[in-house]
């Protein structure tokens, strides 16, 4: 199998770094672009990729799920509100305080550096090599799960849900005098 | 008997109840009402006083009723708190002397008359208040009324005081709830303590005692203080947590500011609990908790704290020295002569701890006659500053008189018990501290030469016109100061009567520190 | 395959979105960083599903609930947003600063 | 998997009292679809009252059943049935207060059903032992009070502290969210029981993932409970609620963040919680002290409660920091007790002190300490009863305050960590410089208006009443709580 820095080529692994790079450069984009287009754009391309790993992993239905919820709803409602609360394209208007922003730089850049170090010195106890973990298809096995193990949950999301939408039209509506 | 010493409690705080019941505008019935509820414990405590056994060291007159418990605070074993009174010959003593001093402060404040039904109501709680800090058998009550006089007082200052009382107020809430912090620390660390050297050993099955190790009593843990010997390392940690609570409770060097703001910013009713009770209860605890429970630590620490008292004799003596309030002069005057009570303390001898307790009641009974009669006199004059006043004793020559008697009572002249005090006290330090004695003495020395140039200015000089027309003592004003002196001189005489109370248990506490 | 690539991948991207959420002074910036957290975890969560030695779907039913709860928390916070909007005529953090943070 | 469908009867016996919140709120919820007028809005918020009175009495009714059957993602025990009722008498002192607030500052009446769920949220983190039930609980709660900090639409401080609570909290639960991800990687599995066998193990076989997620957990929660350092949304959120709503933050969702904390990690990683009680005291020492003197420079009464709370957010830290750490179920038992005890007293009286805060500013139409300049001679109960909450916040004797204080400090002992037990009582002497300022403006200052009465609804009168009696009780016979405390078979 031919090797790039000792990593085998294979579709999976490209397929993974092109989709990780993907993410990445689209979320940086997210945060520092000017141009509204751009960042939806930009916006998109994160939660496609997030979804294109999830079907890499197997997880097709979440990555479905992700698809229409994420991809779809979240950033076409995103898109909306920036175009409703912005007055022109701009959506940079105020410059946070530098010194702000580079103290929380270099603290991310550190938490995340610790996170990657904690990882990398894991020897992970998993199946190394199981390209297709589940013998079902997986929404067969994640509507079992949710209607046995996680049945508690999954209604108590329902209130989540309920609570959520009348919270928001409460908030939201015009006031009626 | 056990029962007298809760009335004494229980007595002021009913009192304090009614009257919030009582109609506003009845001043008089309002203070009727106090005057009654602290006449009443006043003559329990004397009827406790003329009972006491002479014979046993220890408590008598024990109550104790368990209030609430905590499980699993040792070892899997609860830990009831309780309600604990009892009284023995060191606490006797106080008791008495906070039944006295607590009829004339609420005699002498029937002169306020703004918001008569709260001032009493205060009064009547830090008097249940102080009564149950010296009467505590249980360390859990003793913080408990410590807390309760905290409260009492603040406000006492914080309303009926002088211009700056919110902020003399504050001090003496900031540096108290500290002192009562620290000392809670030590209280429950030595009982904690005590648990585990309890457990450690196995004489818990032959004493009558609960089979949980933890208690907060003291005449639980006194029934087998003799079985239980704590390690000295934490003897010693335990006894430096006591001290500094005492430290700043009593207003000692370096932390002896907020005492003279205190005083200069109170009333003169609450000036002569402060001065001549609350300020006393302190080195009580000192002796009570950290002398008896701790004796390895007091061997380790004595000479410290020796020197700490002979330091707060000589710098309180100096600033009083310099002083040109009166009310300032007294309270460093109260801080040089409770250095005493620490160098009595400090030299372990039973002679020498019978004189901190004489001392303590002499110096409450005079601080507070001092207080009363500079109030007077500031009743009249309109001013407590000592350069004002000049040549009071030709219109005022009743309270000139008083104020002479008090002056010399704290200077230590023989026949008062100023001088039996202090004689006793330097009886035993000498035996241990010559050479700060001898420097304590010079504490002595100043204190004369303070108070009697600051006499000598109030007192005698040209009389000033504004002061002509005075009016001296009246009727009421004659009760605090005619009791007053009278018990002091008759401890200057008969020192025996308080004596013979005190001289069993500190024969017993100087017989387990081995003085 | 291995797992590290891909929890590396979560935790750069959740960095991202903390940042994102710390320092950005338009909300609805902030809201999406927010959602790119949210994400980071999804990925561990799936990823981790995946990988397990004895591979359990639970991670993906995890991720199927916070994809849910995210969507929830935009639809509040773009709700009030509104409010605020209507309140003061701007959608920029510079101005939810009445208040000190 | 051969497990059948969850049967209603399995749901109610695990979450009846939940059960009985959620259908309430949504017959509240049909009810309010049905009638119209203004006899709803009279109406809804007593309903609420009287399901949660209701869920009240089934989660007593539960103290000392056990149930572990069924689906394993949530037990009966008596951790969870006694935090239940605690997070049902506040949210019943909170309806109450809500419904006492005057006209003008009436809430929106949907808060009546919106409190069940964010109630219902509440107690599922008490209860739930799978990390997506109590990630779905956690979530429940948080958005819930997100809307309801922003109830007050025309006001722009209570929106702006929505958005606040709403970044805050979700950068928190997200992180949390990210902790739990890798606890589901080392154990492969949601179950809290499950977990707690495996991470026996994995602290010798994965020391830095166990470490990562502890820490991530513990960092989300913390900004949860407002511990330092990640307080500062506190106050401004607190300020910008409606008054009924910031004693909710500070009572009930803290109070079920707590729970949510020690069965989380408790079971995850109490394996080796003598390696962390450390940092956890700390954190504790620097929140009471944070707390406590960020407090001294407010003139704001909400936000001076706010840092209070932040302070006492400190003192219930110290509990969970020791105890664990003597390895006797009798002092574990002490530390939950002595924590289970100061929580209620602290409802008590953060609740009433609330209460009558939000009379006194509605009158004066003013936040600040002046607004209770004499109020003895305006209103000489309200003064009183103020005074008895301000003086069990700052731990007198004879309050539940104190009480509850003592029994941390002896928990604190009991583990041999004294230092903490001082510094408990110390930072508390710090309190007393700002509870007393606002007993001063009662006591020792002259009122400014001339205005004689302050009208107070009935309503807040019971408030009123049963936090003071509460918090007396709790001071005078704590046994009738510590007792119960005290005899808990705490977990299943």
């Amino acid at each position: 199998m031919p090797e790039l820095f000792g990593i085998p080529i294979t579709g999976a692994n490209i397929a993974f770094f092109v989709l990780a790079l993907i993410i990445l450069l689209s979320g940086v984009t997210v945060l520092m672009m000017d141009k509204l287009m751009h960042m939806a754009v930009a916006l998109g391309g994160v939660f496609l990729g997030v979804a294109g790993i999830f079907i890499l992993l197997g997880a097709d239905f979440v990555g479905i799920v992700q698809i229409m919820i994420y991809a779809g709803a979240i950033t076409i409602l995103m898109v909306f509100a920036l175009m409703l609360t912005q007055n022109g394209d701009e959506t940079r208007t105020a410059q946070p305080h530098p010194t702000r922003t580079w103290l929380t730089l270099i603290f991310t850049v550190v938490f995340v550096g610790i996170i990657v170090i904690v990882l990398r010195s894991v020897q992970w106890p998993v199946s190394q090599n199981a390209i297709e973990p589940f013998t079902q298809p997986t929404v067969n096995l994640i509507a079992q799960a949710l209607y046995h193990t996680y049945m508690i949950p999954f209604e108590l999301v329902s209130l989540l849900l309920t609570a959520a939408l009348v919270g928001a039209v409460l908030i939201a509506r015009k006031e009626e005098e | 008997m056990g029962d007298v010493l809760l009335l004494l409690v229980l007595i002021p705080v009913l009192a304090a109840i009614l009257t919030l019941f009582l109609p506003a505008g009845s001043k008089s019935l309002i203070r009727g009402v106090a005057l009654v509820g602290t006449i009443i414990p006043t003559l329990f405590a004397v009827v406790a006083y003329a009972s006491f056994g002479h014979n046993t060291t220890g408590f008598q007159d024990v109550f104790s009723t368990t209030w609430f418990t905590i499980n699993n605070a040792f070892s899997g074993t609860p830990l009831a708190i309780q309600f604990g009174f009892a009284v023995d010959g060191i606490s006797m003593p106080l008791v008495l002397l906070v039944g006295v001093v607590s009829v004339l402060a609420v005699i002498r404040n029937f002169a306020i008359d703004t918001r008569v039904k709260a001032h009493y109501f205060w009064m009547l709680l830090l008097i249940a208040g102080l009564y149950g800090a010296f009467a505590a058998a249980d360390m859990f009550s003793f913080f408990f009324f410590l807390e309760a006089t905290l409260v009492a007082t603040y406000f006492l200052i914080a309303i009926w005081g002088n211009e700056r009382r919110q902020y003399a107020a504050t001090k003496f809430l900031i540096y108290r709830g500290f002192a009562s912090v620290v000392m809670l620390a030590g209280l429950i660390g030595l009982a904690y303590s005590f648990a585990s050297q309890l457990q450690a050993t196995t004489i818990s099955l032959v004493v009558p005692y609960e089979p949980n190790y933890l208690t907060l009593s003291l005449t639980q843990m006194a029934s087998v203080v003799g079985h239980v010997n704590l390690p000295a390392a934490t003897q010693g940690g335990l006894f430096l947590v006591f001290l500094l609570a005492v430290l700043i409770e009593e207003a000692f060097v370096p932390f002896h500011t907020w005492l003279a703001d205190t005083h200069e910013q109170s009333d003169t009713g609450t000036n002569m609990l402060i001065g001549g009770v609350l300020m006393k209860i302190g080195l009580y605890a000192l002796i009570r908790f950290a002398v008896t429970f701790l004796p390895q630590g007091l061997h380790e620490y004595g000479t410290l704290v020796a020197v700490l008292g002979v330091i707060s004799i000589l710098y309180g003596a100096l600033v009083a020295l310099a002083s040109r309030d009166w009310r300032r002069l007294i309270a460093f005057s109260s801080i040089s002569h409770m250095g005493l009570v620490l160098l009595a303390i400090g030299s372990m001898q039973a002679i020498g701890l019978q004189g901190a307790v004489f001392m303590l009641v002499s110096s409450g009974l005079l601080t507070a006659l001092m207080f009363f009669t500079v109030g007077a006199q500031a009743d009249r004059t309109k001013t407590f500053t000592i350069g004002e006043l000049g040549g009071l004793s030709r219109p005022l020559p009743v309270l000139s008189g008083v104020m002479l008697v008090a002056a010399l009572g704290l200077v230590g002249l023989p026949g008062l018990s100023g001088f039996v005090s202090e004689f006793t006290l330097f009886v035993g330090s000498f035996a241990r501290f010559p050479a700060l004695s001898i420097v304590a003495t010079i504490g002595m020395i100043l204190a004369a030469l303070y108070l009697l140039f600051a006499m000598q200015r109030t007192t005698f000089g040209p009389q000033k016109p504004e002061y002509a027309g005075l009016k001296d003592a009246r009727a009421i004003e004659y009760i605090p100061m005619v009791v007053l002196i009278a018990l002091v001189i008759w401890i200057g005489v008969f020192p025996s009567i308080l004596g013979d109370v005190v001289h069993g248990t500190v024969q017993a506490i100087a017989a387990r520190i081995g003085g | 395959m291995a797992l590290q690539p891909f929890l590396t991948l979560a935790a750069i991207l959740f960095g991202i979105g903390l940042f994102g959420a710390l320092t950005k002074r338009n909300i609805i910036i902030v809201l999406i960083s927010l959602e790119l957290m949210l994400n980071a975890a999804n990925i561990n969560l799936v990823a981790f599903s995946h990988f397990l030695q004895t591979p359990n779907i639970a991670g993906q039913v995890f991720s199927l609930f916070t994809i849910v709860i995210g969507a929830a928390e935009v639809a509040v916070g773009l709700a009030i947003l509104l409010a605020f909007f209507r309140a003061k005529n701007s959608a920029d953090v510079k101005d939810v600063n009445l208040m000190k943070w | 998997m051969s497990t059948s469908f969850l049967s209603f009867q399995t749901l109610w016996s695990l979450m009846g009292p939940e059960l009985v919140l959620a259908i309430a709120a949504f017959i509240i919820m049909l009810y309010e679809l049905i009638v119209t007028g203004d006899a709803k809005k009279a109406v809804a918020p007593w309903l609420s009252v009287i399901a949660s009175i209701g869920a009240l009495i089934f989660a007593m009714s539960r103290i000392g059943t056990t149930v572990t059957t069924g689906v394993s993602v949530a037990v009966v025990d008596d951790f969870g049935s006694i935090f239940a009722i605690l997070l049902l008498i506040s949210t019943i002192l909170v309806l109450l207060f809500a419904i006492a607030m005057k006209k003008r500052q009436s809430l929106p009446y949907e808060y009546s059903y919106l409190v069940l769920f964010a109630t219902v949220g509440a107690m599922v983190l008490a209860t739930a032992t799978d990390l997506i039930t109590l990630y779905v609980g956690l979530e429940l709660l948080s958005i819930t009070t997100y809307v309801l900090v922003a109830l007050y639409r025309k006001s722009p401080r209570s929106s702006e502290g929505g958005l606040k609570y709403l970044i805050m909290g979700s950068i928190a639960s997200a992180t949390i969210l990210y902790g739990m991800s890798f606890l589901f990687g080392i154990s492969g599995s949601t179950d809290l029981s499950t977990i707690t066998v495996v991470m026996q193990t994995s602290f010798t076989n994965f020391p830095g993932l166990a470490y990562l997620s502890l820490a991530l957990i513990v960092v989300g929660i913390g900004v949860k409970i407002s511990a330092v350092p990640f307080h500062l949304w506190t106050a401004d959120v607190y300020e910008g609620a409606p008054t009924p709503v910031t004693a909710y933050l500070a009572v009930v969702s803290k109070a079920a963040v707590f729970a949510l904390l020690i069965r989380l990690t408790y079971m995850a990683f109490g394996a080796e919680v003598h390696m962390w009680y450390g940092v956890i005291g700390w954190i504790a020492v620097i929140t009471m002290i944070v707390g406590n003197f960020g407090a001294l420079a407010q003139k704001n009464v909400k936000r001076l409660l706010a840092y209070s709370s932040i302070g006492n957010a400190g003192y219930m830290l110290i509990p969970f920091a020791v105890s664990g750490l003597v390895k006797t179920t009798s002092s574990f038992t002490q530390g939950l007790s002595s924590l289970l005890f100061y929580l209620f007293a602290y409802a008590f009286m953060t609740i009433g002190a609330f209460a009558i805060y939000a009379v006194v500013a509605s009158h004066e139409q003013s936040d600040e300490v002046d607004a209770f300049a004499g109020l003895y001679k305006r209103n000489p109960w309200l003064a009183g009863t103020m005074a008895l909450f301000l003086l069990a916040l700052a731990g007198m004797p004879l309050t539940g305050g104190f009480v509850g204080k003592l029994m941390i400090f002896i928990a604190a002992f009991n583990a041999g960590q004294y230092w903490l037990g001082v510094v408990l009582f110390a930072t508390s002497v710090v309190a007393f410089y700002y509870y007393f300022s606002i007993l001063r403006a009662m006591f020792m200052t002259e009122p400014k208006s001339d205005s004689k009465s302050m009208h107070t609804p009935a309503v807040m009168h019971i408030v009123i009443v049963l936090c003071a009696v509460g918090i007396l009780w709790l001071g005078i016979f704590p046994t009738t709580l510590s007792g119960v405390l005290g005899n808990l078979h705490w977990f299943a």
